[in-house]
């Protein structure tokens, strides 16, 4: 079970304040179907403007990400710059 | 409204060129004469990235007016390498990588030239100063002042050796 | 700028003629005039190039004095081989306009005639005691510096009136003067304040003549008599020096502006008169 | 445990990566010769130019633009009437997601306008002049509003409203009334009360900061060719091509293939070059006249029409235990957007504890709609504002603990294992070294005189990978030609080249970088974010292994061995089988020549989206001396420390981190939007919207530490955005020091600075 992290007030507001939950998934993918089916809404939300950071490592669109049986994912919006 | 004949001598070729009174030098180099290395960037004489000698001195050609050039001697970035050997300040630019987006740097080297001609042997603080004209948003100007004071030391090189 | 036209006539009574226009302008260094012909600020029919004219641009010693063509580029000034020598304060005032690029353009009669509070030699001239040759439809005349401005944008020449020339008065032993400005930077800005100082002393080292002039604190560079007075007769001693400033500070007027407020130019004013009085006293002892 | 990258460290002995070379577009850009936005002529071109806003807030109650339709030498007049009406829609293009609707709006205003420059109208005409005119001639009706630019005021309730449908997102429940708060973000961890509660020393203070412009001394310029089939080319001076391609179609509802957009030469971006203003507008005009249309804003154009920074209210609550520490931090950050939403608040929130490991904090952001330019992404958008608020408070706790800065610093410092406030855990970051590098650094131990003080700040960005095309052919005689998608804002094409040639084994000077236009190469984001050297460099290196592959290959063809028989060294193939290469190795110039005989030409294309950009930290320290009569600061010294990751050409990183401070130093000191009461930026040029100039600066020590990031080949990272993160904190902090007295608001200018020095004698 992947541990995902949803600390932003954004993603708080879908899981009903829930920080934090597991996951069975093998993708990034899978995770974003399995999210939108028990947070209806969050799964999109971080498909359209969130990034995902995978074990400490920051991704961006990675749909086809693996995630380990014991992976931590985090939550966080997508990062611009200049 | 009526335009003047001007005739002047552009990086040692003479130029006759018609410009509108309010058309500066700077506007007939790029627009007439398509010199396009000379940029604007402010149009008001403040960032020097228009900078040419003029019969000698260095002048913001934003802040010349086309008629005004009668007879003078203009020199610009185009003119500043003999054929395809660049010069000395060209090529301190390239080493010392003096330049980041580039856009200053055609009047930043006129600037220099101008410096160099007329003081071989600059401290950091006078080539600072003379260059405060000359805005570059990217270096911090660290490489810029560094390429300038190592070509002047070169050139005093060739001067001994000469 | 669809009716403009340009002029460079060869000779003062041309000029003369080409400047009696409605709205003529003068052109020497354009570093100004330019500027505000872009921006729209200036709409002139006719812009007549004064650096042409014999005698407009060039330094020449006169009558123990010098003359100075109004349309000289500051680099000229510095250039010259005695004249920062005996008028340092006015050289570094004129080298202080604008960058190396300004400074090959822009010129005393420039500088004044566009009226700007803030400009960096006025105050310079008028602590010097500078005239202006000015010729115009009535012939020649001569004016003190100080009378040529009347407020912002405004100067009290005629119609067809131009400046030829800068006319700077002998110079005794052990006299000097010495300019300083307050900017943001450290280049390339207008003046918050300016504070000119020029001076004479006799052989023990009092002033025996003192002229204090500033900038950017009043609608024209003002002359300060009260703070001249305060120097004479003393070595710029703490109690003359604290003098002068009180009298710097009470002579000015400043607005407040996005360049700096008026408490803070008031300030500055003070500090700088007091900066340039010690520098222009120590060069007047060099000046054996 | 992080150490700088050794060679062995990657394998092998690099030849050309850290070298540095010259850069290949060099000579074009010292001889005049590179094309910039301004500089291209089209026969039969037009002037374009834009009549705009005199107000900083209005209704349009009409615009007639007959007369100047009338104009002998008018060809074409447009306004917000001939662009589509569309909706609100999220796409995601440049730093960030736009809102098309809004991003319509700035370009060209709808209905009303909302900042004293907005444009309202535009013309093109066969000359300057004529364009001029015709500006003059088209006739506005305004119902002038209320304004308001400052940021606090703006969340006044009773603040005049820009958007009558905007309603604060963020606050849990949608509320009722309109707002200029566009957004509320939040976020925190622990029990702050708790965390205040176990300190010995707390601290509460507050830092604002002016709007200041990215200041590139290129103005925005575009030419654009509208063809009567609908195909479109556009030639423009920006920071990502493809993104000026897919603005403008989704602005004018046009097909992104009928849109070729050919990226000129950039005079300095530094994100300000990442979305439309007048490219959009150039072909409305360039399809309405038939002609060809060029547009260059003037200065003035460029300070009040587009993106500066924002304007910004930080105050930060931090608690510490006599050891230093940290057991809680508050952190409130307000942030002007502009005329429409989109601050970079998201980003300060995230950033603005990143250096610290805290238990306990909660941070909030503000992202405030005002009537100023809609606020454009400027280099680590957000971090600088944060940092000034973080990095002072720190400085002031360390004071009342006693403490060293540096130490305070190091007490708390993130190092791998420590999840970073915005969420991830940390990995490989060398924030502990780049503190080591400025503690061990001369600049620390030399003495300081009176009137003078040192300011220590550190400061986190991000970056960030995304998708880059990278095409890469060999020449028939060898030679390599790699064609990126991504504009060269800075030296990117050297550092491409030395990636391919590395690769490859050959000269950097046998490699030909180009920047391909969006018909000619993949789609590639934009050159911000520092991505690029990351990014693209990483699919160039990709791009580069895969036509090694191949070139072993068909060496082992032409050797009739396995493949594994051949080995690629130093720009050839190897043989290992004895006897098999009678004539010795096979060169690239060798395998190119004779490519026909094994399959054809050598060219591959590589398209990714690079994951894994590895977060930056800088550490700096400054000197300055403070003039007290006059209030006027010289920087007398100053270091920049900065975890670089592997310089690939470290000349061009230096430039970077030189580059990033100068901007710093000038938002500290000087730089600032100044509103009249009316609204209208008063010092909308050079001469005093004051950028530092070459005598204002002493030269910037860049010590680059290097700390290998394993998501890239050689361990780069970007670089170009850290730099200007700790400079507004290093200088007020050493200005305190200097004078005794703490500067609360942004630009330190001579006159703030001796009302301060004042106002503290009493």
């Amino acid at each position: 079970m992947a541990l995902v992290i949803a600390d932003y007030a954004d993603c708080r507001a879908l899981t009903g304040g829930l920080r934090s939950f597991e996951v069975e998934a093998s993708t990034v993918r899978d995770l974003l179907h399995q999210i939108e089916a028990r947070f209806p809404g969050l799964g999109d939300l971080i498909d359209q403007r969130m990034a995902i950071a995978i074990d400490g490592v920051i991704t961006q669109d990675a749909h086809g990400a693996a995630l380990a049986p014991q992976s931590e994912v985090v939550l966080l919006p997508k990062i611009g710059g200049g | 409204m009526s335009k003047q004949r001007t005739a002047a001598i552009v990086n040692g070729d003479p130029v006759e060129f018609l410009s509108d009174p309010g058309q500066t030098l700077l506007d007939v180099l790029r627009d007439e004469l398509h010199l396009t290395g000379s940029k604007e960037g402010c149009g008001s004489g403040d960032c020097g990235a228009c900078s040419v000698i003029m019969d000698g001195r260095l002048v913001c050609s934003c802040l010349v007016l086309a008629a005004e050039v009668e007879g003078c001697r203009v020199e610009t970035i185009e003119g500043l390498s003999t054929g395809s050997t660049l010069h000395p300040l060209q090529q301190k630019f390239l080493d010392h990588a003096a330049l980041q987006c580039g856009f200053c740097t055609p009047g930043i080297l006129m600037a220099s030239k101008a410096l160099l001609d007329a003081n071989p042997d600059p401290t950091e603080s006078e080539a600072r100063y003379w260059l405060a004209g000359n805005l570059c948003r990217c270096t911090g100007y660290d490489k810029i002042i560094k390429a300038v004071l190592d070509t002047a030391a070169e050139l005093r090189q060739d001067r001994k050796s000469a | 700028m669809a009716q403009l036209s340009y002029l460079s006539p060869s000779s003062v009574d041309d000029a003369v003629k080409a400047l009696s226009g409605a709205s003529a302008r003068a052109l020497s260094g354009g570093t100004d005039l330019l500027v505000q012909v872009r921006s729209g600020r200036a709409k002139p029919d006719q812009i007549v190039d004064l650096k042409r004219i014999p005698g407009l641009i060039g330094i020449r010693a006169e009558n123990g004095g010098f003359v100075i063509g109004s349309a000289t580029c500051g680099a000229m000034l510095s250039e010259h081989p005695t004249l920062s020598k005996i008028w340092p304060g006015i050289v570094e005032a004129a080298n202080l306009i604008g960058s190396t690029q300004v400074q090959g353009r822009a010129s005393l009669g420039g500088n004044l005639c566009n009226a700007s509070p803030a400009a960096d030699s006025v105050p310079a001239l008028i602590a010097a005691r500078a005239s202006c040759v000015i010729a115009g439809p009535g012939g020649a005349r001569e004016a003190a510096v100080e009378t040529i401005v009347n407020g912002p944008g405004k100067t009290s020449l005629a119609a067809g009136e131009f400046i030829i020339a800068f006319k700077l008065p002998p110079r005794g032993p052990r006299s000097s003067d010495a300019y300083l400005r307050m900017i943001p930077r450290t280049e390339m800005d207008i003046a918050i304040a300016g504070a000119a100082v020029s001076l004479a002393l006799d052989a023990d080292g009092v002033c025996t003549s003192a002229f204090v002039a500033l900038g950017a604190v009043a609608p024209t560079a003002l002359l300060v008599a009260e703070a001249g007075q305060a120097l004479i007769g003393s070595r710029l001693e703490a109690a003359a020096l604290t003098r002068m400033e009180e009298a710097v500070r009470a002579a000015c007027q400043p607005i407040s502006d996005k360049r700096g407020t008026a408490d803070y130019r008031t300030k500055i004013a003070a500090v700088l008169a007091h900066r340039a009085a010690v520098i222009a006293w120590n060069r007047a002892k060099e000046q054996a | 445990m992080n150490r700088p990258v050794k060679p062995e460290d990657t394998g092998t002995i690099l030849k050309v990566v850290g070298t540095r070379p010259i850069r290949p577009d060099g000579v074009e850009k010292v001889t005049g010769r590179a094309a910039y936005g301004a500089d291209l002529h089209l026969p039969g071109m037009l002037i374009g130019k834009v009549k705009r806003s005199p107000h900083a807030h209005a209704r349009i109650i009409s615009i007639d633009t007959r007369k100047a339709l009338a104009l002998p030498g008018v060809k074409a007049v447009m306004t917000s009437a001939d662009m589509p009406n569309l909706a609100a829609e999220h796409y995601e293009a440049g730093e960030s997601a736009s809102n098309l609707k809004d991003l319509s709006a700035n370009v060209m205003a709808r209905g009303k306008v909302l900042y004293h420059g907005h444009a309202v109208a535009a013309v093109a005409a066969t000359s300057n002049a004529i364009a001029d005119q015709a500006l003059d001639l088209i006739e506005i009706v305004y119902e002038t509003l209320p304004h308001v630019i400052d940021v606090e005021e703006a969340m006044a309730p009773d603040a005049p409203i820009l958007h009558d449908q905007m309603f604060t997102a963020g606050l849990g429940e949608t509320p009722t009334k309109a707002s200029n708060i566009a957004t509320k973000h939040r976020l925190d961890r622990g029990d702050v009360a708790a965390g205040f509660a176990a300190a010995d020393v707390i601290v509460e203070t507050r830092y604002s900061s002016a709007a200041v412009h990215q200041g590139y001394i290129e103005p925005h310029a575009c030419v654009a060719s509208y063809a009567a089939d609908g195909q479109t080319q556009v030639w423009s001076s920006s920071q990502g091509h493809f993104v000026i391609r897919g603005l403008c179609a989704k602005l004018l509802k046009m097909r992104f293939s009928d849109v070729r957009v050919i990226p000129a030469e950039i005079g300095g971006g530094f994100g300000g070059k990442t979305t439309v203003y007048l490219e959009p507008l150039a072909l409305v005009l360039s399809q309405k006249s038939g002609h060809p249309v060029k547009m260059v804003m003037t200065r003035e154009e460029v300070f009040r029409a587009t993106g500066p920074t924002s304007a910004s209210v930080v105050t930060v609550k931090m608690g510490a235990k006599n050891d230093g520490t940290i057991t809680a931090a508050q952190v409130d950050l307000k942030f002007q957007a502009g005329a429409f939403a989109g601050s970079p608040v998201g980003a300060a929130v995230m950033t603005s504890l990143a250096c610290y490991d805290v238990a306990n904090f909660e941070i909030t952001g503000w992202d405030v709609v005002t009537n100023s330019p809609k606020v454009a992404a400027y280099r680590a958008p957000g971090a600088p504002n944060a940092a000034l608020g973080v990095e002072c408070a720190v400085d002031e706790l360390a004071e009342r603990l006693g403490m060293d800065p540096m130490a305070i610093r190091e007490k708390n410092a993130v190092r791998d294992g420590v999840r970073a406030p915005y969420g991830p855990i940390y990995k490989n970051i060398g924030y502990v070294e780049t503190l080591e590098a400025i503690k061990s650094h001369p600049h620390m131990s030399i003495p300081l005189g009176p009137n003078q003080g040192r300011g220590i700040a550190a400061g986190f960005w991000f970056n960030i990978g995304g998708e880059s095309t990278v095409n890469l052919s060999i020449n028939e005689d060898g030679t390599a030609i790699v064609s990126t998608g991504s504009p060269d804002i800075g030296g990117s094409r050297a550092s491409m080249a030395m990636m391919a040639a590395e690769v490859l084994g050959i000269g950097v000077e046998q490699v030909r970088p180009i920047v391909a236009d969006t018909a000619s190469i993949g789609f590639s984001t934009v050159t911000g974010g520092s991505r690029t050297t990351f990014a693209t460099g990483m699919a160039v290196v990709q791009a580069a292994e895969k036509l090694v592959i191949d070139l072993k290959r068909r060496a082992a063809e032409t050797w009739g061995v396995d493949q594994d028989q051949v080995v690629w060294q130093d720009g050839a193939a190897h043989c290992l089988q004895a006897g098999k290469a009678p004539k010795g190795a096979l060169t690239l110039a060798a395998l190119a020549g004779s490519a026909g005989k094994t399959g054809g030409p050598i060219a591959t294309v590589v398209a990714l989206n690079a994951q894994g950009a590895g977060p930056g930290f800088g550490v700096h320290v400054c000197d300055v001396e403070v003039d007290p009569e006059t209030g006027h600061v010289t920087v007398l010294r100053y270091t920049a420390a900065q975890d670089v990751g592997k310089a690939i050409h470290p000349a061009y990183v230096e430039g970077q981190i030189q580059g990033g401070v100068a901007q710093g130093i000038g938002w500290a000191l000087n730089e600032e939007y100044v509103f009249s009461t009316g609204g209208v930026m008063e010092n909308a040029g050079f001469l005093d919207y004051r950028v530092p100039v070459a005598s204002d600066l002493p030269m910037i020590d860049a010590v680059m530490v290097e700390v290998p990031n394993p998501a890239h080949p050689y361990g780069a990272k970007g670089v170009g955005e850290v730099p200007i993160v700790p400079p507004l904190a290093a200088l007020a902090i050493a200005v305190r020091h200097a004078t005794g007295v703490r500067m609360h608001d942004l630009p330190l200018s001579p006159s703030k600075i001796r009302a301060a020095i004042d106002a503290n004698a009493g």
